[in-house]
């Protein structure tokens, strides 16, 4: 492993991103309108890291809202080309740690089985993530009820962290010493400030207990007033469903996969009509437990990094987490119920 | 299609009601007046058929200019369905019109079965309207396959 | 307590209604949200103010088929909405008692909504119990339409585009809406796709589109889809856009009157064959 | 799989003189869905329809694509072809590379390109398309014939003794039209009234038939073989059931100057009255315009003397609703007012009469009892002058049109005026002779060789009154290059045949169609010339196009064959182009029965839910639900998303 921390002075961040933007893609956090974005950098911006998660995550750079996958043309007998993904080095600078806790969450839904996505994989192998860690945990904040925390660097080849004269930098894994040997870095003591962090905002029941609420009543009152919208799994970072779909023009086309989401009434309508999941309390149902339960059971971790990225983003303000303290009090219910009975 | 094509001969997507304004294209021909080759005819039953969905995708699709046709008020086959096209019509072109679509790209009319010369006409025209596009890249067209 | 909270209380204490649909402060987020109130819930706790944004019509047609008979606190614009939904079927009058308190106007991200000035119902029209005085309201003037008038057809498509190319269709927009209900909506019908599925701008705006026409003459403008919107694109423009030319052209404000039917599937003979021709 | 056989007409060099057919089918060829692509020089002849049958079985074809003329024109012809192959007869779709193609386009290389394009879409398009089954529809054997001229009296007798029930729906007071106002008819001069007549009465006593008098249609709902149709009889304050048509009440109304219709405006009727004496039926009417009772509130004279009790003057029409399973339209024409040609002193000179007045003036059943004088003065006109195409064949004025009858009725009239007058010098001015009928030509040939008519060619330019009374005729002859002048005692202007005042309106109800002048448009000029693009209604005599008395009457026969045909099938098969709604997308909103023109469609239960559901047999497929469904629940056969779909995209 690598040595200790790096030092870039704060007015060197330009020049250090230039020169990191002339070997590679850089991919860094950027204001667009009223909300933070990845973007791609361009050389002499002016670049800010929000010290904390950003609106927008960064699945969309591994996993794009639309991916074409192959061509097709049947006046060339049905011919049909795949896609070739992109191999340029690629640096995705600025992503927390929840963020890149759900870059390892696909990893495992797209490469741990035996048909790896190839277009996924190929952004994986050209990426290089120099990973930041929080200052700070905004109210909606709850990765240390996750297994995680803002100084998490699993997953991660590089990471930094504020500190009062600059940005520190250390180096996670060999290849990756390479990004850090320009010499605006100078090695230094200093280290970045150790906080401790607030916990038990956001509990949630273990896998096996939410599975024992799978026929409960709660689902129903809890989705009173959900819209099913797909916002929040559209700003989740561990979403991953998407569907198939044919783009003609003329005769010829393209395939392509784009997001989906469970929580959209077509999502689990069958070609008969019939849909298992037509009641809003049977989506709600499948969300909570795909985050909190089936995760587990499938891919060995939770797929809730954390973020609150959908407590932010609900119209109704609903608190997806606090559904999760709600669902405590249920399972405490019950049990109390069974010893009383 | 490059811009010189397109100066040439725009591309018009016509939605035709079968009784009326089909007949009167139909008449068109019959009585040999001919008009731009790169109008593209869908029968439709009634004009009341046409959803403004076809329209913008229409658009979508890249066609320089929509035409829909029916038969003129009062003499509706089936009795009614023109005066409902005109109200969707109306909406579609606001909302056409509002996203920046240019009005010169719609052409909403009646066609009677015996206004043929008036079809050939109003293809006439509207190309000739359309014209002006040439070279200008296409609101609402959708874009180019991957590479 | 408010006349509000008392009534509320008092048609839940009585049996009147099995539900309550209303906001309430929850401290977790220091906001209101949507709240279903039972018999035993405290009435008290039923806030309406400026940060009732949530058209709460929305949620009828799913609560009425489990309750019997649902309390609904509505604003004017809910109001409209409920009127159109009552005319599609998808509630029964019977199944619902709608509070009607005079609304003064919401706040959107700390600032009075743009729609609320071209409110035309302070208070709902569809009413079983009213409270406060009938604002009177001035005509729309939609204002927030002038910008994109005065533009050129090039202007407006950078405009939209820009707007338009940031859409995940995620379909809160949708979502949010009461009037758009559909068992399988356009967007997500595989064949023929009118809709593309993915993201990119000429499906996006196709979705934008058709959405809006979809609305058309039945939009209520409770400004819900611009609200959820977590790219901020302004979608009320669409509605109004179209609301401005129902109101000239067909003379009809949606979901005011109780018993009109939406201007696109009446028919008027007498329409000029003009409004089909250019009019922006 | 589609399997789809394509097959690509030259039309002879129609299509061939402009496309490169060969080409065409070259490309048509390669598209995936295509099992078979050939061309040939007329596919709508035997061997061209052998050619696709054969092509059917051969390459186990399962959709068929004929690139021809408009469909319009033969599919129907191709459907009947393929269903003999064994194919479901909606399996088939036509491109228009005629009417829409090779007939438009100039540049020989375009046409080619469009040509396969539009071939292209109809592929894509029927790959797309359901087998589809007729609708069947049971068939209410009752005909309504509207109008009583001599076309729907000849129409209402053919069905009545072919056994089926007729209603007779008659504007005015009586049957009989424009026929009964005649004197006698060309070429054979035989009185009009004496062949009418009789045909009034069989029908009116045909067992059959029943009459509606004074009545009009007020709705027409339904569909083929099943229309529900609104009449409205007006109020006649005549109960028909009493009356016993003595005419006392007549004699005794003391309004006696009120303009007489059946005259043509010529003398003067009672404001009780009967249109003529030989009316069918022979109910007299009250004018509520002149009867004092309603004018002035007194007087009641025919209360009092009608010995049936049959005087109701608190009549206020009636409506009824019948049902009927065809409908023929003989509902005739009018003759156009001169009023326009004000240089001409029509509807203004006493003595410039139109053609129907004219009529009247020589009846003898007329104002004047069939003397011959001058409304003026009571003279008998020594000269006279009748002035051709007047109002037809004038595009600024009148009609572009040719009336058709009026060279034949000049002629008849010249003749009569003759045989009133015999030392008295009659002048025809005209543009173009047209007589081609049987003997018509010789009876033209007679007025001018053995009656003395003089012929002069040429339009006339204006009647001038002289202050003696008399008429100064402008014109020209053309043949000999220069003008001519004629005094003359009385001018006839041949008035153009029009279509009725509310013939549009009529259209709009029945929902048939009218052409650029109003007349009503046969489904094809030629081969269905009585059909209208409405199933079930058909055309009969002058509402159709001018007519003279033998086409009207051969038109009514016509239309009842063609109802009886109708009749002779316990249902109906009706076009499968109709909506459906699938119950598992339906919402529900009924947005699709609000603007339902039919009221077809109606609310059903389905999965505990309130869906919407067509009745098949109301529906007539104008797609305005398929439209105005936002999920796309309900489809239109034949025009469904997917089809419209697969045919405009590029």
């Amino acid at each position: 492993m690598s040595a200790g921390w790096k030092l870039l002075k704060r007015g060197d961040l330009g020049a250090f991103l230039d020169s990191l933007a002339a070997g590679a893609e850089l991919w860094v956090p950027r204001r667009k309108g009223t909300r933070w974005d990845f973007d791609q950098y361009e050389k002499g911006t002016d670049t800010t890291f929000p010290t904390s998660i950003i609106e927008v995550s960064a699945k969309a750079l591994f996993f794009p809202r639309r991916r074409p996958i192959a061509r097709f043309n049947p006046k060339a007998k049905w011919s049909v080309e795949p896609v070739e993904p992109a191999s340029e080095p690629r640096i995705v600078m600025g992503m927390h740690p929840c963020d890149v806790a759900g870059v390892r969450y696909m990893d495992r839904v797209f490469l741990a089985n035996d048909h790896p996505d190839r277009l996924y994989e190929a952004e994986r192998n050209r990426t290089t993530i120099i990973g930041m860690r929080c200052s700070e945990m905004k109210p909606t904040c709850h990765c240390t009820d996750r297994n995680l925390s803002p100084d998490e660097t699993e997953g991660m080849d590089v990471v930094f962290a504020e500190a009062e004269d600059g940005l520190l930098f250390r180096a996670l894994t060999e290849k990756d010493e390479r990004l850090l040997g320009s010499p605006l870095l100078a090695a230094t003591d200093a280290k970045p400030e150790a906080k401790e962090w607030p916990k038990g905002r956001h509990l949630v029941p273990g896998p096996d207990e939410l599975m024992d609420l799978y026929d409960d009543d709660f689902w129903l009152e809890a989705s009173d007033i959900c819209l099913t919208c797909g916002a929040c799994t559209f700003a989740c970072p561990t979403c991953t469903c998407y569907l198939v779909a044919d783009e003609k023009f003329g005769d010829e086309g393209e395939r392509v996969t784009a997001w989906d989401s469970c929580q959209f009434l077509s999502y689990s309508r069958e070609t008969s009509g019939h849909n298992p999941r037509r009641s809003n309390a049977a989506r709600l149902r499948n969300r909570t437990l795909d985050k909190f339960a089936y995760s587990f059971h499938k891919h060995g971790m939770s797929s809730c990094t954390g973020c609150g990225r959908c407590v932010l983003i609900c119209p109704i303000q609903r608190s997806f987490p606090q559904l999760g303290t709600k669902l405590k009090e249920r399972v405490e219910e019950k049990k109390s119920k069974a010893r009383v009975s | 299609m490059s811009a010189p094509e397109m100066a040439r001969d725009p591309k018009i997507l016509a939605f035709l009601c079968r009784w009326c304004s089909y007949a009167g294209a139909d008449l068109a021909g019959t009585s040999r007046f001919s008009y731009p080759p790169n109008v593209r005819i869908v029968q439709v039953p009634c004009s009341g058929r046409v959803d403004p969905v076809m329209i913008f995708k229409a658009f979508v699709e890249g066609y320089d200019g929509v035409l829909v046709a029916g038969c003129h008020p009062g003499d509706c086959h089936y009795g009614t369905g023109n005066y409902h096209a005109r109200r969707k019509l109306a909406v579609a072109r606001r909302l056409l019109e509002t996203v920046g679509v240019h009005p010169d790209r719609m052409l909403f009319t009646w066609v009677s079965a015996a206004e043929g010369r008036k079809f050939a006409e109003v293809c006439t025209t509207f190309a000739e309207g359309l014209k002006q596009f040439a070279g200008r890249p296409k609101t609402l067209a959708r874009e180019a396959l991957a590479k | 307590m408010t006349e509000l909270q008392q009534k509320a209380r008092e048609l839940l204490d009585k049996g009147e209604i099995d539900a309550l649909l209303a906001w309430k402060v929850d401290p977790g987020i220091g906001d209101v949200r949507p709240t279903l109130f039972k018999k035993d819930d405290d009435a008290a706790e039923i806030v309406f103010d400026e940060r009732c944004v949530h058209n709460l019509a929305n949620y009828l047609p799913t609560l009425t088929a489990r309750y019997n008979r649902v309390g609904v606190v509505l604003k004017g614009c809910d109001g409209r909405s409920l009127t159109t939904l009552l005319i599609e079927h998808r509630i029964s009058k019977n199944s619902i008692v709608a509070l009607a308190p005079a609304c003064e106007g919401v706040n959107v991200n700390g600032a009075r909504a743009q729609k609320c000035d071209d409110c035309p119902t302070a208070t709902s029209p569809v009413a079983d119990y009213e409270f406060g005085a009938r604002l009177a309201r001035g005509d729309a003037e939609f204002k927030q339409l002038e910008r994109i008038e005065k533009m050129s057809p090039e202007e407006r498509w950078q405009f939209f585009a820009e707007q338009f190319a940031k859409c995940r269709r995620c379909y809160a927009c949708r979502q949010v809406c009461p009037l758009c209900y559909c068992e399988l909506c356009i967007a997500d019908q595989p064949e023929p796709r009118w809709i593309e599925p993915s993201r990119k701008l000429s499906a996006n705006a196709m979705w934008h589109l058709v959405r809006a026409y979809h609305l058309a003459g039945r939009c209520s403008d409770c400004g819900e889809c611009t609200r959820a919107c977590p790219e901020g694109i302004p979608i009320r423009l669409l509605n109004i856009a179209v609301e401005k030319l129902v109101r000239e052209q067909f003379g009809v404000r949606p979901g005011t009157k109780p018993d009109e039917l939406p201007p696109l599937v009446t028919l008027a003979k007498d329409d000029s064959d003009e409004v089909m021709a250019e009019h922006l | 799989m589609a399997r789809v056989g394509v097959f690509i007409c030259h039309c002879g060099v129609n299509i061939a003189g402009k496309v490169d057919v060969a080409k065409v089918t070259e490309t048509i060829g390669k598209m995936p869905e295509v099992a078979f692509a050939t061309e040939y020089k007329f596919m709508c002849s035997s061997p061209g329809q052998k050619l696709a049958s054969d092509a059917i079985k051969e390459h186990a074809l399962n959709r068929i694509v004929v690139a021809a003329c408009s469909p319009t024109m033969h599919l129907p012809t191709f459907r009947k072809a393929i269903a003999r192959a064994g194919l479901n007869p909606y399996l088939i779709s036509m491109a228009n590379i005629r009417e829409q193609c090779s007939w438009v386009t100039e540049d020989k290389e375009k046409a080619t390109e469009k040509a396969t394009d539009l071939v292209r879409r109809q592929v894509r398009r029927i790959a797309h398309a359901d087998p589809l089954e007729d609708v069947s529809v049971p068939v209410e054997k009752t005909a309504l014939v509207l109008g009583g001229g001599v076309a729907g009296i000849q129409a209402a007798l053919d069905i009545a003794d072919g056994g089926r029930k007729v209603i007779l729906v008659e504007k005015s007071p009586s049957l009989g039209g424009k026929m009964a106002q005649l004197d006698e008819t060309f070429p054979t001069l035989d009185c009009s009234q004496c062949i009418l007549t009789p045909k009034m009465v069989e029908a009116a006593q045909h067992p059959n038939i029943e009459i509606r008098a004074n009545t009009t249609v007020k709705k027409v709902g339904g569909y083929v073989g099943n229309f529900e149709v609104t009449l409205e009889r007006r109020p006649t304050c005549v109960d028909a059931t009493r009356c016993i048509a003595c005419g006392l009440c007549v004699t005794k109304c003391p309004v006696k100057d009120v303009p007489d219709e059946f005259n043509a405006g010529l003398g003067t009727r009672r404001a009780i009255a009967t249109p003529f004496p030989q009316a069918v039926p022979a109910i007299p009417v009250i004018d509520q315009e002149y009867c004092l009772k309603f004018t002035k509130n007194k007087c009641g004279a025919c209360e009092k003397i009608c010995p049936a009790g049959a005087i109701d003057y608190e009549d206020k029409g009636a409506e009824e609703t019948v049902k009927a399973g065809a409908i023929v339209v003989a509902t005739g024409f009018q003759e156009m007012s001169p009023a326009v040609y004000t240089e001409y002193g029509g509807a203004t000179y006493p003595d410039v009469l139109t053609g129907l007045q004219f009529e009247r003036l020589v009846s003898s059943t007329g104002p004047t009892e069939g003397k011959l004088v001058r409304p003026s003065d009571g003279q008998e006109p020594k000269t006279i002058v009748f002035v051709q195409c007047v109002g037809s064949r004038d595009p600024s004025k009148g009609h572009e049109y040719c009336s058709g009858i009026c060279c034949m009725y000049t002629a008849k009239h010249a003749l009569l005026y003759k045989h009133h007058v015999p030392n008295g010098q009659a002048y025809v001015c005209y543009i173009d002779i047209r007589s081609p009928g049987k003997n018509y030509e010789q009876f033209i040939r007679r007025a001018v060789e053995e009656e003395d008519v003089r012929y002069i060619r040429g339009r006339v330019g204006k009647v001038q009154r002289r202050d003696d009374g008399r008429y100064r005729v402008f014109t020209e002859d053309t043949l000999v290059g220069r003008p001519v002048s004629i005094d003359a005692d009385m001018v006839v202007l041949a008035s153009a045949a029009e279509p009725q005042s509310d013939a549009a309106s009529l259209a709009q109800t029945l929902g048939i169609s009218y052409d650029a002048d109003g007349f009503y448009t046969e489904a094809h000029p030629k081969l269905k010339p009585v059909e209208t693009a409405t199933a079930g209604v058909f055309l009969a005599g002058a509402c159709q196009g001018p007519k003279d008395i033998p086409a009207s009457v051969q038109q009514g026969s016509a239309a009842a064959a063609k109802v009886l045909a109708l009749f002779a099938n316990e249902t109906l098969r009706k076009s499968p182009q109709v909506a459906q709604v699938d119950s598992s997308a339906c919402t529900g909103c009924l947005t699709c029965a609000y603007v339902c023109h039919y009221s077809a469609i109606e609310e059903k239960q389905a999965a505990g839910r309130q869906v919407a559901f067509v009745v098949a047999g109301k529906c007539q497929g104008c797609g305005a639900c398929a439209a105005a469904c936002k999920n796309k629940a309900v489809t239109l056969a034949q025009f469904s998303d997917d089809e419209v779909f697969e045919e405009m995209m590029r």
